[in-house]
């Protein structure tokens, strides 16, 4: 296994309030994105933000307000809707030595652009056996929770988890948002960088002015316990939270691995935890078969499996579609499941 | 033997009914009063369908709404020129069109207020459901236009697309595919000169999108998208090509979303207040009224009527609306297949154990 | 869980033969699909083959060879090379009552159609709540061991098992091929049809000339055992039989379970058959993480933990691009490797 | 304001030297005798890579081959009008513009016969490897092409399909993106009347592929692939256009693949005895010499030494191959990411144990 407990890993005094400077601005998750773009945009001139709607409209989301009035249209370029092209154009600058933050509006729309990234910006590398790298981030909002329309709330991680050559990215709070943005800009290789929607603008938390950066590949432990382990990324992460604070009313003690980096997997934290607290849940919002969740199982049950005492549980998306707005409350993992599938497994 | 021309193409573009009410009587179609009239009904029915859906969505309602608002010319004119056999396969802001298709108002708003009930349409129309994925409904236009023709049906597929969807792979693939099969199929491009904050001339280099046609060896058409007659006539061409055996064509019909990309969008955020009222000058339905008011069919008394009862019409279907009953989360399983695999059934008993509780 | 043991389940007398007439003609993997697609098509005129090169040419594995022939250019079309358009016609010839079998040349060109399989064949039922169905076959040659060229050889079953809504089908030998492809081309839901090129050739097998049918949604045993739980699909089965066969010579029984269906995943033959054995060995050859095998681990995880005797090894493809001709005989689970995951697994 | 003609394009051919050895010399580019010359031998070069790359396939030595035979004028043609900061993006037919360009004979077939290193060109060879998914290549020539336009580097982008690859989602994104930001990138489309089993004119319905260009508002031109002098002359007026900042273009070169497809094909399924014949007929290398003998720029005994020369270059070629160590297993795993991660480690240290073993 890989070096032990990582260094950067915040022990968060509350939850999830990051070790900023109490006198940092407080931001939102989206407010934290555009944060990372524009400062380090200002500090290397070779990144480029692309997408659909991403200039002079700020991005739908907003992340990307105020850049093209800052850096211009040759650094900010809104592009026709092609996902491919949008990509595949990526790929061509940054193999010719740009470093393009390409945006893709939804997760849901990430499909025509399966090729370019899978075939091509993941494999680049290899492929010419170093010769060529493809430094570029792939940001795009994810997830369910804010009654959007079809094709709105996708959670498609497992599909680039599942493929080698991509790092994928999922921060669950600000202060990570900004730092791990930061990461995957500065990384030599491409990285997925998802967004949870639901989240975007949920909450604000302190983020520093300056720029920092949250190491790529470690988890986080945002609360600590010794009973069971829940492990998420997201949006799921703040339910976990608010499932470990419900449960500890009744005594029992929750540890929460956020684990930020999808791709690759911060294992030893992982776990650690599973071997302290000898319970694990899963949480995402994916659909359930082969999900990402079927792979943390697959590893606890290879390095944890004599000091389980239950089944690791998985709380997930059904294995249905998305429903729409009306009835995604009934398909999201939400506190309540969460909650009962603690007390299933510690009463295994 | 030296640079010789091996290809022309030219591109026309059709006008009939001016914007200050000009008429160009040659091309006018046939068609009688009454048939003016309705059409003119069908396109306020439309406006009145879609300020609802706005104020619903405003009362917190509905979703997320795409406003049709001044494409209501393109979605009359097309409909003009189906007939029963005809199928649809909409992008998702040809609400009018769909209602005229015979889809009930009422499921549209569903739909749109996040119920998949809004896509089952009742038996028999021929329509499918709205596709969110940008461009990705032009190869089910191609599709069924093959399946028309593999049938001998009498019969075409017309299928939607705005200009930003010009710009994706599906657009070419499905023209082409069209090309090669012969297949009935007509592709109407709603350019209304933006996607979302995108503007047209940013889309794409060519100067006109009817042009692309002649990549696939088709032709292709530019009308006013608020000259409902022009919309007709090109559409009746295309149509009547389409169901004789003919092959496919493309027409792209300019005109303009007066309102916002949906309700979730601000447009004011990138574009101008004079290009607004440009276009505001423009809309397809006063046009058509003083048309109609020209020609002595209309007057303000009719107007007041159609209008309370477009009102009216509205009404119902809002009403319609909210007495649905709330869908049963259990529907989450029962359509992913035609049986409910055990796993899925399994999961399915779990919500329910839990919606019981 | 569902009902026991299917009904259908071979139990063939010696390794993979299949309870087939012995006069049956032996054939390929390569003539049994082209012979299912061939008495289909004579007995259901709503079926139709489209794809590029599959009439003239027969398809690059001649599994359309023939049919050109026998039902003329409008029921055996070759396509223009655009996969995203062969999908999304299929897709419109389904809903007005066709019956399309589609064919990806090879499974490392399936990602330009990915949004019309995922966002319209997988969901156009539910989307509408049953009133429209997109009943289509999506054929495609997969996996390694042929020295293809690069993008020629790669397995992404996973992806499409964890979309809901398609069904994931893949024969491991010529007599489920045909029978199993009938079934596909019967279904009501869009199936997804695996072709494990490796074995396209590689061996023979009576086939019944006449129709027959083996469902979807239910795993095979070839060869039963009570020491450890072999679990595979396609190309794999063969390796597992041979490790089997091997593992026998030292007096280790083995159970092999075909899995035939990777969605939906018949999980009571799996946990079944590992409940006895108390011990499993999954093998497949795409990447590891969030591989199928994944799934599988989590599946006896949650069904069987009580039961293991030891963690559930995977035997897989690594979590890198697939290599190429002269380096893919280190990237493919072979019977060594199997054989020596069966022995840590019994020696845990 | 009734029909009127909005738009019109002419799609130009262009020949210059006649497959009977006929010379436009009004178009003819003014080229040395020495540089005539240079094109024919680089032709006959190709010509001899390619034959025997076919040979080590039949030899076991290599997996596949990809046959470029024919299509040599076109290759050699656009390699003489292209500058060292220029950069190549190929399909994966253009192994005699890769040799052109720099890249080493002994790594194509490395790469061909299944080794990853072949893709390592040396440094400084503005070239990416082979693009296998058809037509996905396209979108990377107009993002080098935008690169170049950023940098404002006096330099294209030439990015390579087939006429199967015009029918690719790809093909089109690349051309619109291409056009709306004006990338230095020149589009070439070897049209060589087959996609494996496919013709031409049933991939698409337009009669010429060049005149595609016309939808995204760009230049298009056809010329005689099988013509030296016609390739180099419309490279040269795209590339110059390109690198001055005035946009991309499509050229369409018309030729014959006289192969099979690759060395996995049979031809002789799907294709007849006299189609091959005609195109024989009009092989780019023969023609090229009766050009240059004609002139008396050239004669049997320079053609022999030349044949030998080429024979005794491919042959060191050869040598480099088969010198080159097996790959280490390693290699699997070393070039995924920058920093080989921690699980990724583990798997290589499996690898390496049972290698050792
Ligand atoms: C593949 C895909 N990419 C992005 C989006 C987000 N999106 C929804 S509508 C739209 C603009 C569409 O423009 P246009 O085709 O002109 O249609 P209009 O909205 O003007 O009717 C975008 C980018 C989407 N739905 N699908
Ligand atoms: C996306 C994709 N689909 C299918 C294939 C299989 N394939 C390889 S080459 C080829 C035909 C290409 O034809 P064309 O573009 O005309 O190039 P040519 O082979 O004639 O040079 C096909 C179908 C592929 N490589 N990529
Ligand atoms: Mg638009
Ligand atoms: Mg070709």
């Amino acid at each position: 296994m890989n070096a032990g407990r990582p260094l950067h890993t915040r022990e968060p005094e509350h939850g999830l309030h990051a070790v900023a400077p109490a006198a940092s601005p407080k931001l939102t998750i989206a407010q934290a994105v555009c944060g990372a773009l524009a400062s380090e945009m200002e500090r290397d001139e070779r990144i480029i933000v692309l997408g659909e709607d991403v200039g002079i409209n700020g991005g739908v989301f907003r992340a990307t307000d105020g850049l093209l009035a800052q850096f211009g249209p040759e650094r900010v370029m809104d592009t026709p809707l092609a996902e491919g092209a949008i990509i595949g154009v990526s790929v061509g600058l940054a193999v010719t030595g740009f470093r393009p933050v390409a945006e893709i509006q939804f997760m849901g729309f990430v499909y025509p652009a399966v090729n370019q990234i899978l075939a091509h910006a993941a494999r680049m590398r290899n492929r010419t056996r170093g010769r060529l790298q493809v430094p570029m981030v792939i940001r795009m909002p994810y997830g369910g929770g804010i009654h959007a329309p079809e094709s709105h709330s996708e959670s498609y991680e497992a599909l680039f988890v599942h493929s080698p050559g991509i790092k994928v990215v999922v921060p669950s709070n600000p202060y990570d948002a900004k730092g791990l943005l930061i990461s995957a800009i500065r990384d030599e290789d491409p990285v997925m960088f998802l967004e949870p929607k639901r989240i975007y603008r949920a909450f604000r938390e302190p983020v520093p002015d300056e720029s920092y950066t949250v190491p790529i590949g470690t988890a986080a432990v945002p609360r600590t316990g010794g009973d069971v382990t829940l492990i998420a990324w997201g949006a799921m992460v703040r339910i976990c939270l608010d499932a470990a604070a419900a449960l500890e009313k009744d005594g029992v003690s929750v540890e929460v691995v956020d684990l930020r980096t999808l791709n690759p997997l911060d294992r030893d934290t992982l776990i650690e935890s599973v071997v302290k607290t000898g319970r694990a849940v899963v949480v995402h919002e994916a659909p359930r078969t082969a999900g990402v969740g079927a792979e943390i199982v697959a590893l606890i049950n290879e390095h944890a499996l004599l000091q389980l005492e239950a089944p690791v549980s998985r709380v997930t998306g059904f294995d249905t579609v998305m429903p729409y707005a009306r009835l995604e409350e009934h398909y999201l993992p939400n506190r309540d499941r969460v909650v009962a599938a603690v007390r299933n497994v510690l009463e295994f | 033997m030296p640079r010789t021309i091996i290809h022309e193409c030219a591109v026309e573009r059709l006008e009939i009914l001016g914007p200050e009410g000009q008429l160009d009587t040659e091309l006018m179609p046939e068609l009688d009063d009454e048939t003016v009239r309705a059409l003119y009904r069908d396109m306020v029915r439309m406006r009145t369908f879609d300020d609802k859906a706005v104020k619903l969505q405003r009362q917190g309602r509905m979703g997320t709404w795409a406003q049709l608002k001044g494409q209501e010319a393109i979605q009359a004119g097309v409909a003009l020129a189906m007939i029963e056999s005809d199928w649809l396969i909409p992008a998702f802001r040809e609400h009018g069109l769909m209602l005229l298709r015979g889809v009930p108002g009422h499921l549209i708003y569903a739909y749109w207020a996040g119920d998949e009930r809004g896509a089952s349409f009742p038996e028999g129309v021929r329509c499918l459901p709205i596709a969110v994925p940008v461009g990705s409904q032009l190869t089910h236009g191609a599709g069924i236009g093959l399946s028309l023709k593999l049938r001998g049906e009498h019969a075409a597929a017309v299928t939607f697309g705005g200009d930003g969807a010009t710009s994706e792979g599906d657009f070419h693939e499905a023209l082409n595919f069209a090309g090669v099969f012969g297949t009935k199929t007509v592709f109407v491009i709603q350019n209304n000169q933006w996607a979302i904050s995108m503007p047209r001339k940013r889309q794409t280099s060519s100067p006109t999108l009817a042009q692309k046609a002649d990549a696939y060896g088709i032709p292709g058409l530019q009308v006013d998208g608020n000259d409902v007659f022009a919309v007709y006539t090109a559409a009746v061409e295309a149509f009547e090509r389409a169901r004789s055996g003919g092959g496919p064509s493309l027409i792209e019909a300019v005109t303009y979303r007066l309102g916002d990309h949906t309700t979730a969008d601000d447009a004011t955020r990138y574009r101008t207040g004079e290009e607004l009222e440009y276009w505001q000058r423009r809309d397809p339905i006063p046009r058509l009224r003083r048309h109609l008011e020209g020609r002595g069919l209309w007057d303000a008394e009719q107007d007041q009527a159609l209008k309370e009862e477009a009102v009216r019409w509205v009404a119902s279907q809002v009403d319609a609306f909210n007495a649905m009953p709330m869908a049963d989360p259990g529907d989450i399983f029962r359509f992913m297949y035609h049986e409910v695999p055990p796993a899925l059934a399994e999961q399915l008993e779990w919500l329910e154990r839990e919606v019981r509780a």
